[in-house]
């Protein structure tokens, strides 16, 4: 892999950058591998990645159906942070944030992470309440977190209106300084650059169409490209998860709903922290190329279309003129879906399954991103050693039938 | 310029029930037959809500006859009067100032029909009147709301017009 | 003359007005019927702004909604707009504008510094940089980076505007006003279809105000002039169709107070977003013109062809006076004969296409030419072509280079409606394939570029629709196919000679492209997403196809198989404010007043929002802290009297034979045997087992029963019933109605609330002998019929009125002149603490159990019920649940915080175990201290140990008791 | 912003409705005869095809009327409304 920085920029500046090599190779399929994993979003590719680097498990395809990191790895609003409400949540999360911390290095690609601190709002008694029991639980889990008040958020958001006579005013805030956000396909582009550079072999355009089982053990999965043989196969494909299931014979306690998301069109910097707000539901952030990226709930149905209504925005946008009445005239320049796989706990799935040999990895739902490093760090752990890591036990398949749930809905705030 | 105000002094009421012996009863009752198409009104003051239900519109509390003439049925006569407030937009341009909040079709409404559904955030009965008066029955702690909605809509409309 | 380039007579453009107008400090003037860029074109201006990324000077290229360069923001101050296109603002008297990133100057300006080290700056030159040393990203590389984000500056005050909406219907939506939409608006309209006619320009007629174009004898605007005067098609000009949703749903918005001044716009809304429902949709906008792709093509001076052409017709400008037209297509040739007409000189029409025979009308052509690149500083001097056949370069002097590379439809509605595309060999583009709603693409916005045929094509989708939706139309026969318009394949840009551009915002060039895809990111998606192609707020008009055309001659394959990015909404930007609409401010969120509310304001009540409504939390008097007026209100219930506005409980009158066995499935207790006039308090769960609601009930009748439910979840609830009842079990004979409005609830309640309510009423004995506990009276109340329960929340002897809701707040006025105490939300907390009544959403969480919070007893062993099967699970079994506990600090003065949470010691390392947390805490005025209601781990076995709270604030021991603080027994129910 | 055809209003914007999720999904006459897995199937499995989809849709806005539809998750085309308790109707060819 050749190293990138400024030198090798540099130095490729004067041959015309003629010579940069591939970010990974386009290699056809073999007939079979130890693992394949189908999915190329930013969790599979994270889970080659450490299969490769952790447990030195380089015989891993890669199979995603269209071009590398096209789902919602390349549509999310990149919010980043580890402030959850239940224990087993902050252990993963924060296990998270602790990879995004050394990600750029860890890969030599440039991830671009911001720490830019995340703020929750509170907008009534109830929410302060809920905002305040998140602060202390996350604290005791060695999560960074701190309560502020309305002058507080004011402070450290200059652009917010505390104003008190607004419908919902602001009345505080959680704050997670070491939240923030990252450039959402560069994370997906280094984990699949070191994933290749390790052995990996990337498949696009290579559409899983059957999973392949004998004697309730997998062999292998069918494919638009043939049939690829497995001693392991691990789903991860966020979406599509129920349809992969359902080729093994499995259901899944997962529902896939348009989440929408929109920019603006790119304004000097005015917004230098991530504000999200469940009572009046919006999540905003500016990027570094000066959008502002915004975000809210999902449509209600159903939809694998990857679109949804524009009702969805224009109530976020109202949202924000509560929050934020001087970016009324910052204009919408795109707005665009992805399609979340939900659980009906908000918490998501990394399991072994009933079937011998495939694993599943699914029910990020709106807020997987940020899970990428530690999502595809305990899932290369299930696979390789065919037994849960600690910090994924918990979200295992069977927790939908003992009722030991993790619900993530009540006190988290939003999901994201 | 479209005005809106609220009336008072209705009596309303709803009705539920179904079946022949229900209908017979309440037209005995009422002296009219409820109206059985979807989204229209009988003239004698019932709007249709649902299959099984109706809201009754009158000058004078009709729960006392109603349940008597009922007596026995499975049904439902619930006073509402006091539940829902009743508004009245008219004037030029009323059908617009209902369109700045209603995704509903508004230009095919005649009187004698009626719909429910949302002025922006409230849920609204609308009932064309003659004479391009709009009726629109409102929950009562909603009714502040509506109505500072339309005349914030009316406003507008009076700005927007070319000068 | 307005300016140098201002021609003498011609445009649409009203001279007999002077419009002085500020750009950059800098005064101009120039007419009604000029766009910003018109009016500076005319005095002569060529420098408009600063690209993104490397700060080049950039012109203006084009005359529409398409242009990538000339952003300014209008207005600075107040009013300030960012990132408009000049090319579209309409001129006012005393306009003012600025130029956007750059900085000191537009002339001088630093940032142009990164375009020294641009063989740096190549596309996803940051990925592979700013890695080391670690310590420097976050305080020297990442702040560097972000200086250099964003165009114009975001405005920072409220926006003095307001924008409205508006939801219309329609039988058929014409997008676009040219001729082709034109005479599909006007075929449809004659048919009786209702018909909208959207288009985004201030006038109709589309192209036809761009150029010379005659229909039969009628000059074009004429013709649009007079077709529109005559149709009963409802014609919204400055109305821009921005997106194409499901089910033929289009968003329109129309600019409403486009080219007034701030002054003159006189508080009318600036925009009206529409929500049209089309029945058929019928696209006709047009198509963009293609920049071609030569090494200094960004350099001011080089423009579009067509927009030279549309300058000329539309503001009377001629943007040059000698210049060179690179033709890829015909329309080229028309171009700069139009030029030349209008007194400019062409120095050659420099033909891309060897075997191009168009007719150059006595101009100089050179055929078979590629231009090499433009010549300069600042502003076009010249431009060097090649020639062939020895391609021999030559350089021509000029100060305009007007290039066409053809015509791209715009496809983009289309494309957002999800109907595909189709790639177009001789046009080389992409045009409108398979459609997937009723829509209709026509015109050049089809690939179809006669007048002729774009007006037979529009009149036959129209009058087509029209027939289709069944009016009476003669469909006119549809155009004969379309005429051959070809446009020769794009060039690859000569290499070292400059840059060549791409996407001209964002600062894409060629190389760019070619080092996209020597580093893999082949697929058009990643060719995107790696260079920022087609990202800028133009999103890729001018330069999506160019650059796919590009990565798909770099790989040897066919741009159809390169394929197109996802088209998405909006077409242009719509400002955020505009899309909010009117659901802001005072109207964000309906404010549910009670009956009391306009008392409890007049009285200084503060108040909480408790799901739509606001609740009195407290009635604070002079001086008061809230913990002094809570105090206070706890201290009159439990020693006198006090009433609480309680109008905001949903209430559900519940009807039918079978309504008692419908109220067994939905709670967890039973309801077979309670007696008429008599209430009992039930719960509800989810059937995953949790509690969900809770409330008391009463048999108000045979069956007849009247459900009151919590103030939030009044709807929800009211809905759970109506769902169980048609989805599961339509075999109830079961009435569900709301009353909640019907009714207004004041509750009084203390030792001497009888006193206080006996005056008042009639005809209920109100002994608590004669009215026992948990059950309902009706009667007179103030001479109203009203119903009175016997139901206490704080644990004294209460009575619940309920009055037809207009009713009630005279009652309650007399009641507080009587002596009885206003009291909020928040002593309602504190005295239902104390008895260890549960609040659903303080106790509960969605995770907890009627077993967790100690109600077993709830729990109807012989019946089933929502939800009980999921108690039998497992986990809902495990000793070790989260249970409900009192919670005492051992310093008697502190009152917990809320949301503490539980630990066994104090000052552990994380990870602490935690045992739970405070779910209610508050001062207790009876008992002159600090109390708290938790979940605790196992916490019911656990009375009398010391645990700890951890909050912010700081930990705290406490001990854990029994949830009931106050009278255990009972004994003050009845006073 | 999809229309919504209800069996008694008719067409109605979306806004004006409930999603209620996968149709047919009856509630078990015994839960207690069930086991913990079968139990966990009814509350939680549910099928989320890609293609067309049976599904509970109530005109809150409106009449109030819970109603099924078979609409297609991808182009959200809607294929047939019925009544609650009525059986799934035979998909029409032409659902995309
Ligand atoms: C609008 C939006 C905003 C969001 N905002 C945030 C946020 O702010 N913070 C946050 O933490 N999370 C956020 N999320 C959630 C986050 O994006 C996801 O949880 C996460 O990206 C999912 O993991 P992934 O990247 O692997 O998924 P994806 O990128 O979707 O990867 C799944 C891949 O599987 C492939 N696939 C599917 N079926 C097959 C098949 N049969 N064969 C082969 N391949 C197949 C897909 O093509 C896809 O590439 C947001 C999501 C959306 C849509
Ligand atoms: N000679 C050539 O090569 C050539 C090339 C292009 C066009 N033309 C001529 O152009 C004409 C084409 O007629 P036409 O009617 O198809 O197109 P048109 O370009 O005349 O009209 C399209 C109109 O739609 C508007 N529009 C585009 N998108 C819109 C949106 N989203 N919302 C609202 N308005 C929108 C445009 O501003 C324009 O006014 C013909 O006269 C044809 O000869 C010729
Ligand atoms: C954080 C973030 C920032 C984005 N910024 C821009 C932008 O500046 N310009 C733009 O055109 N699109 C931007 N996009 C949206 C993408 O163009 C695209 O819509 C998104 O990746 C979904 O893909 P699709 O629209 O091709 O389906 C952004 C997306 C994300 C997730
Ligand atoms: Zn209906």
């Amino acid at each position: 892999m050749a190293r990138y920085s400024i030198f090798s920029l540099a130095r490729n500046a004067l041959t015309g950058h003629r010579d940069w090599p591939k970010l990974w190779r386009a290699p056809e399929p073999r007939p079979a591998y130890e693992v394949v994993i189908v999915g190329g979003g930013g969790h599979g590719l994270a889970t080659a990645y450490y299969l490769a680097k952790e447990h030195g498990v380089t015989d891993v395809a890669v199979v995603e159906r269209g071009w590398l990191a096209g789902g919602n790895i390349a549509r999310n609003t990149t919010i980043i942070r580890s402030n959850y409400l239940w224990d087993e949540s902050a252990a993963i999360y924060e296990h998270g944030l602790k990879l995004w911390e050394g990600l750029s290095r860890e890969l030599n690609f440039n991830v671009m992470l911001r720490q830019r601190g995340v703020l929750n709002l509170a907008h009534t008694e109830h929410d302060v309440r809920e905002s305040i029991r998140r602060v202390n639980a996350n604290r005791l889990n060695g999560v960074d977190a701190e309560w502020v008040d309305a002058e507080g958020v004011k402070a450290f958001c200059p652009p917010i209106s505390i104003s008190p006579k607004v419908r919902y005013p602001v009345l505080g805030a959680t704050l997670q300084r070491r939240g923030g956000v990252a450039r959402h396909d560069a994370v997906a582009w280094g984990y699949a650059r070191g994933a290749d550079a390790r052995g990996v072999d990337i498949l696009q355009h290579c559409e899983v169409t059957g999973i392949r089982r004998v004697a309730g053990r997998v062999t292998g999965v069918e494919t638009s490209r043939g049939f690829i043989g497995a001693k392991k196969v691990a789903l991860v494909a966020a979406g599509h998860s129920s349809m992969l299931a359902e080729m093994a014979g499995l259901r899944l306690p997962v529902e896939s709903h348009p989440l929408q998301a929109m920019v603006s069109e790119p304004l000097k910097p005015v917004l230098d922290c991530v504000v999200m707000s469940n009572a009046v539901h919006v999540y905003i952030s500016q990027s570094d190329k000066g959008e502002l990226v915004l975000g809210a709930g999902i449509d209600a149905f159903n939809s694998y279309g990857q679109r949804g209504g524009l009702h969805v925005l224009e109530d976020q946008l109202a949202a924000l003129m509560q929050l934020f009445p001087s970016f009324s005239r910052a204009r919408l320049l795109r707005s665009w879906g992805g399609i979340v796989d939900v659980c009906p706990d908000a918490s998501p799935i990394v399991s072994k399954t009933p079937v011998e040999g495939l694993y599943i990895n699914c029910g990020w739902g709106t807020g997987g991103f940020k899970a990428t490093p530690s999502s595809g760090w305990t899932f290369a752990h299930t696979i390789a050693r065919d037994e849960p890591h600690p910090l994924n036990a918990p979200f295992a398949l069977d927790r939908f039938t003992s009722g030991a749930l993790i619900d993530e809905h009540g006190a988290a705030a939003v999901a994201h | 310029m479209a005005e809106v105000r609220e009336i008072d002094g209705l009596s309303l009421a709803v009705l539920r029930g179904g079946g022949a012996e229900f209908r017979a009863a309440v037209a005995g009752a009422l002296g009219f037959g409820l109206p059985e198409a979807p989204n229209t009104v009988a003239a004698g003051g019932a709007l249709w809500l649902g299959p099984d239900e109706w809201l009754l519109v009158s000058g004078e509390d009709q729960t006392g006859p109603l349940e008597e003439a009922l007596e026995g049925q499975h049904c439902a006569v619930v006073d509402v009067s006091e539940a829902r407030a009743v508004l009245e937009l008219s004037g030029p341009g009323a059908t617009e100032v209902l369109a700045s909040g209603c995704r509903l079709d508004l230009d095919p409404l005649r009187p004698g029909a009626c719909a429910q559904t949302a002025l922006a955030r409230a849920h609204v009965l609308l009932e064309p009147r003659a004479g391009g008066v709009w009726r629109l029955y409102v929950g009562r702690s909603f009714a502040a709301y509506a109505r500072a909605w339309i005349e914030d809509a009316i406003a507008l409309q009076a700005m927007s017009a070319p000068p | 003359m307005t300016g140098p380039r201002r021609l003498p007579e011609g445009g649409r453009i009203d001279r007999s007005r002077d419009l002085s107008f500020r750009f950059d400090g800098r005064r101009y003037t120039g007419h009604p019927g000029d766009t910003l860029a018109s009016a500076l074109l005319a005095g002569g201006v060529r420098l408009f702004g600063r690209s993104f990324k490397y700060h080049r000077p950039r012109g203006v290229m084009a005359a529409g909604a398409e242009e990538p360069n000339a952003l300014v923001l209008l207005e600075p101050g107040r009013f300030a707009e960012p990132n408009l296109r000049a090319t579209e603002i309409e001129l006012y008297d005393g306009l003012t504008a600025e130029s956007v990133n750059r900085w000191p100057s537009l002339r001088f300006d630093l940032g142009a510094a990164t375009g020294l080290a641009s063989g740096l700056f190549v596309a996803g030159f940051y990925y592979k940089t700013f890695m080391w040393p670690p310590s420097w990203w976050n305080r020297i590389y990442a702040p560097a980076i972000r200086r250099m984000a964003g165009l114009a500056k975001a405005p920072g005050e409220p926006d003095p505007e307001i924008y409205e909406h508006r939801h219309a219907h329609c039988d058929i939506l014409v997008v676009g006003g040219g001729p082709a939409g034109i005479a599909a608006a006007c075929a449809a309209a004659a048919a009786g279809a209702r018909v909208v006619l959207a288009d985004e320009r201030p006038l109709p007629g589309g192209s036809l105000l761009d150029g010379p174009q005659r229909i039969g004898a009628e000059d074009g605007p004429a013709w649009a002039a007079r077709m529109l005067a005559g149709t009963s098609a409802q014609m919204l000009p400055r109305t821009t169709a921005f997106g194409y949703y499901d089910h033929n749903f289009v968003t329109l918005a129309e600019r409403l107070t486009e080219g007034l001044a701030p002054s003159e716009r006189a508080g009318r809304p600036r925009q009206r977003i529409w929500h049209v429902r089309a029945r058929r949709v019928v696209l006709a906008t047009g198509a963009h013109e293609r920049p071609l792709v030569f090494p200094g093509n960004d350099r001011p001076g080089v423009m579009l062809a067509g927009a030279v052409t549309a300058y000329i017709h539309r503001h009377a400008v001629l943007p040059g006076s000698r210049a060179v037209f690179l033709a890829n297509d015909d329309s080229v040739y028309a171009a700069a004969r139009e030029f030349a007409r209008h007194g400019g000189e062409v120095a050659a029409i420099a033909d891309l296409r060897a075997d191009s025979t168009a007719d150059g009308g006595g101009l100089p052509v050179l055929r078979g030419a590629a231009p090499v690149r433009s010549l300069g500083h600042g502003r076009v001097r010249g431009i060097e072509v090649a020639t062939a056949p020895d391609g021999r370069t030559r350089r021509i002097a000029c100060d305009l280079v007007a290039m066409g590379g053809g015509w791209n439809p715009a496809v983009h509605l289309f494309s957002q409606s999800r109907g595909a595309l189709r790639w177009d060999d001789g046009l080389r583009t992409f045009v409108p394939g398979r459609s997937a709603q009723a829509e209709r693409s026509v015109g050049a916005a089809a690939g179809r570029f006669d007048l002729e045929g774009c007006i037979a094509e529009g009149a036959e989708a129209g009058a087509a629709f029209a027939r289709e939706l069944g009016f009476e139309a003669s469909v006119p026969p549809a155009p004969p196919g379309r005429p051959p318009h070809p446009a020769a394949a794009l060039l690859s840009p000569p290499t070292g000679g400059g840059k060549a551009f791409v996407d001209f915002q964002n600062d894409v060039t060629a190389s760019d492209v070619a080092l996209a895809r020597r580093e893999g990111m082949h697929s058009v998606e990643h060719l995107k997403r790696w260079t920022t192609l087609g990202m800028a707020t133009d999103q890729g008009k001018t330069s999506n196809i160019n650059g796919l055309a590009l990565m798909a001659a770099g790989l040897g394959v066919p741009p159809a198989a390169v394929g197109h990015t996802t088209f998405r909404p909006p077409y242009t930007p719509v400002p955020f404010g505009a899309l909010a609409g009117r659901n802001i401010a005072a109207l964000a969120d309906p404010v549910r007043r009670t009956p009391m509310q306009d008392w409890q304001e007049a009285g200084g009540a503060v108040f909480e929002p408790v799901g739509q409504w606001l609740r009195a939390r407290y009635y604070p008097r002079d001086g008061e802290t809230m913990r002094e007026a809570v105090a206070r209100e706890c201290r009159a219930v439990r020693e006198a009297a006090g009433i609480l506005d309680a109008s905001t409980l949903g209430k559900i009158d519940i009807r039918g034979p079978d309504a008692a066995e419908f109220l067994n499935r939905i709670y967890t207790n039973g309801w077979k045997t309670l007696g008429i006039g008599r209430c009992r308090y039930g719960l509800m769960l989810g059937e995953d087992g949790m509690v969900f609601d809770d409330g008391v009930t009463t048999r108000t009748g045979e069956h007849r029963y009247l459900m009151t439910t919590t103030s939030g979840n009044a709807a929800a609830v009211l809905e759970w019933l109506e769902e169980w009842l048609q989805t599961e079990w339509p075999e109830l004979r079961v009435y569900c109605t709301s009353v909640t409005e019907q009714w207004g609830t004041i509750t009084v309640s203390g030792p001497h609330a009888r006193v206080l309510l006996e005056p008042l009423v009639e005809d209920i004995d109100l002994d608590p002998a004669a009215f026992p506990f948990l059950s309902m009276r009706e009667g007179r109340i103030d001479g109203v019929p009203g119903r009175i329960f016997r139901i206490a929340f704080t644990g004294e002897l209460s009575y619940e009125v309920n009055l037809p809701w207009r009713r009630a707040a005279p009652v309650w006025a007399k009641l507080a002149e009587a002596g009885a105490v206003p009291y909020g939300t928040e002593a309602m907390h504190v005295l239902r603490a104390e008895k260890g009544f549960i609040v659903v959403g303080h106790e509960t969480d969605g995770t907890v159990t009627p077993v967790d919070l100690g109600m077993e007893r709830m729990l109807s062993s012989r019946k089933d019920f929502i939800g009980r099967r999921s108690l039998q699970r497992p986990d809902c079994l495990r000793a070790d649940r989260k249970q409900l506990v009192g919670l005492l600090p051992e310093d008697a003065s502190e009152v917990l915080q809320e949301g503490a949470q539980l630990v066994e010691a104090p000052g552990g390392a994380p990870p602490v175990p935690m045992l739970g947390h405070v779910t209610s805490s508050y001062w207790s005025p009876t008992m002159g201290r600090g109390f708290a209601l938790a979940l605790v781990r196992g916490g019911r076995a656990r009375h009398g140990d010391r645990i700890w709270a951890s909050a912010t604030t700081g930990e705290s021991r406490v001990r854990i008791v029994d949830p009931v603080f106050y009278d255990r027994e009972g004994a003050r129910l009845d006073g | 912003m999809m229309r919504i055809e209800c069996p008694w209003c008719g067409g109605r914007d979306e806004t004006e409705f409930h999603y209620g999720g996968e149709a047919h999904i009856a509630r078990p006459p015994d839960p207690d005869a069930l086991s913990d897995e079968a139990w966990a199937d009814y509350l939680f499995m549910r099928a989320n095809p890609k293609g067309v989809h049976a599904e509970r849709w109530m005109h809150a806005q409106g009449c109030r009327r819970w109603f099924n539809l078979l609409r297609h998750t991808v182009s959200h085309d809607i294929v047939a409304v019925y009544p609650m308790g009525a059986p799934r109707p035979e998909a029409p060819e032409t659902a995309r």
